[in-house]
């Protein structure tokens, strides 16, 4: 298990990479790439990502513990930047590695719908309007509520 | 001493990031505690305010309401968050 | 919609890079990579994949617009290699670019599983018991049948 | 005429990866066509047979038992897929 908090930005390929380094019964690697959008109707220069030091390794260390204690994964990574970010830049990244797609699949979405209700990061955009912090979605809640309780199988399709 | 963090919205609002108090008389929970925050008034009263949507955690743990909170807690209240 | 099939290894750090290159409304990038596995239990020393050119990209290519009618899509490419392939090398590539990451997640599966069963490729795997070709899994006609019928959430979600 | 491609298993024990043949009288459909080919005997018989897992593909579209079949066409017989 990765899990890095950093201002730098990240090559996606070499995590990629890191992944899957060394363990050849590994048959799939999801993973993900989030980025700060920049619309037309509401143009974001920049964001600034504020989290809280401390915890946020600890939930992010805890979500992809517990996507390995729920499917047989091979090998799972997360990496969330902080800071100062610009549009179209990549914020965050989560690679997930296992025997086959379905485990890979699941667990990879699972670890991103839990960090967005569970893990400390605010964002705060800056726009032409001034700054303004970004709400909570409650699709945000929706989505992480749906892996709750159940089988694994009725977690990951229901 | 309870070590008290706040971030986000509720930092800029409180015009605070981190105190250390001591753990004041009656507070046994996250709900005690927020009640007690409340008090101070202004900003505290609107913040903390009741239905307002407010997270915490206790220990770097995410809390709620009911959570206990002890002397020598490490206690944050935040906005629901929005990384990702 | 980019679909390539090819002898040729790839970097799925570039093709991630060309996926989101110039459209800053892109918020998130699923993808996915599949392997060749070597079990001890079942040592592949080499694959051969092979395929039925023409009908190979024609079938990837309605499955991707199969994708892009399901789901708001932002970008989706599918690279799936052919020829001789040794155990720990890449064979397949999937990345879907979206708004949101719920579309991109079930769009990117969507494509996976919808190849496996639809695009014309079969893989003849080299033993220390000799030659064999891998028989289909009957997972991966189930996996498939998921995605049928019904509005988009019960496909996605049932 | 009919352009006949043969992939993976089929190829190897047929012993042919592709040819051209006249539409032969009473063919239709795939199951016509698989039944005429069939009739060649030995491994046509075998590798055939109904109840073996085989798929066909028109004009590189996959296709059923009862896809119809055109002076012209591009058929294939292939076991079930295994990429990805």
């Amino acid at each position: 298990m990765a899990i890095r908090v950093q201002t730098e930005d990240f090559d996606a390929g070499s995590e990629l990479r890191r992944l899957r380094a060394g363990d050849r019964t590994i048959g799939a690697v999801a993973s993900f790439v989030g980025l700060v959008r920049d619309l037309a109707s509401a143009p974001v220069a920049e964001m600034v990502l504020e989290h809280y030091p401390g915890m946020t390794e600890k939930s992010l260390a805890a979500i992809v513990s517990e996507a390995q204690a729920r499917w047989p994964l091979l090998g799972a990574a997360v990496i969330h930047r902080v800071g100062r970010l610009r549009a179209g830049e990549q914020i965050v990244w989560v690679g997930v590695a296992s025997a086959h797609r379905k485990e890979a699949f699941a667990a990879c979405e699972f670890i991103v719908d839990a960090l967005k209700t569970r893990a400390p990061f605010w964002k705060k955009e800056y726009t032409p309007d001034g700054p303004r912090w970004v709400e909570a979605r409650p699709a945000d809640e929706q989505a992480a509520r749906k892996w709750e309780g159940g089988d694994d199988e009725s977690a990951q399709r229901s | 001493m309870l070590k008290l963090l706040y971030f986000a919205r509720l930092r800029e609002n409180l015009g605070v990031a981190a105190e250390q108090i001591a753990l004041p008389a009656g507070v046994v929970d996250v709900e005690t505690l927020a009640r007690h925050l409340r008090a101070r008034g202004d900003a505290w009263a609107r913040e903390l305010a009741p239905g307002r949507p407010i997270r915490a955690a206790v220990n770097q743990s995410m809390a709620r309401e009911e959570t206990r909170i002890r002397d020598g807690d490490e206690v944050a209240f935040f906005p629901p968050v929005t990384g990702g």
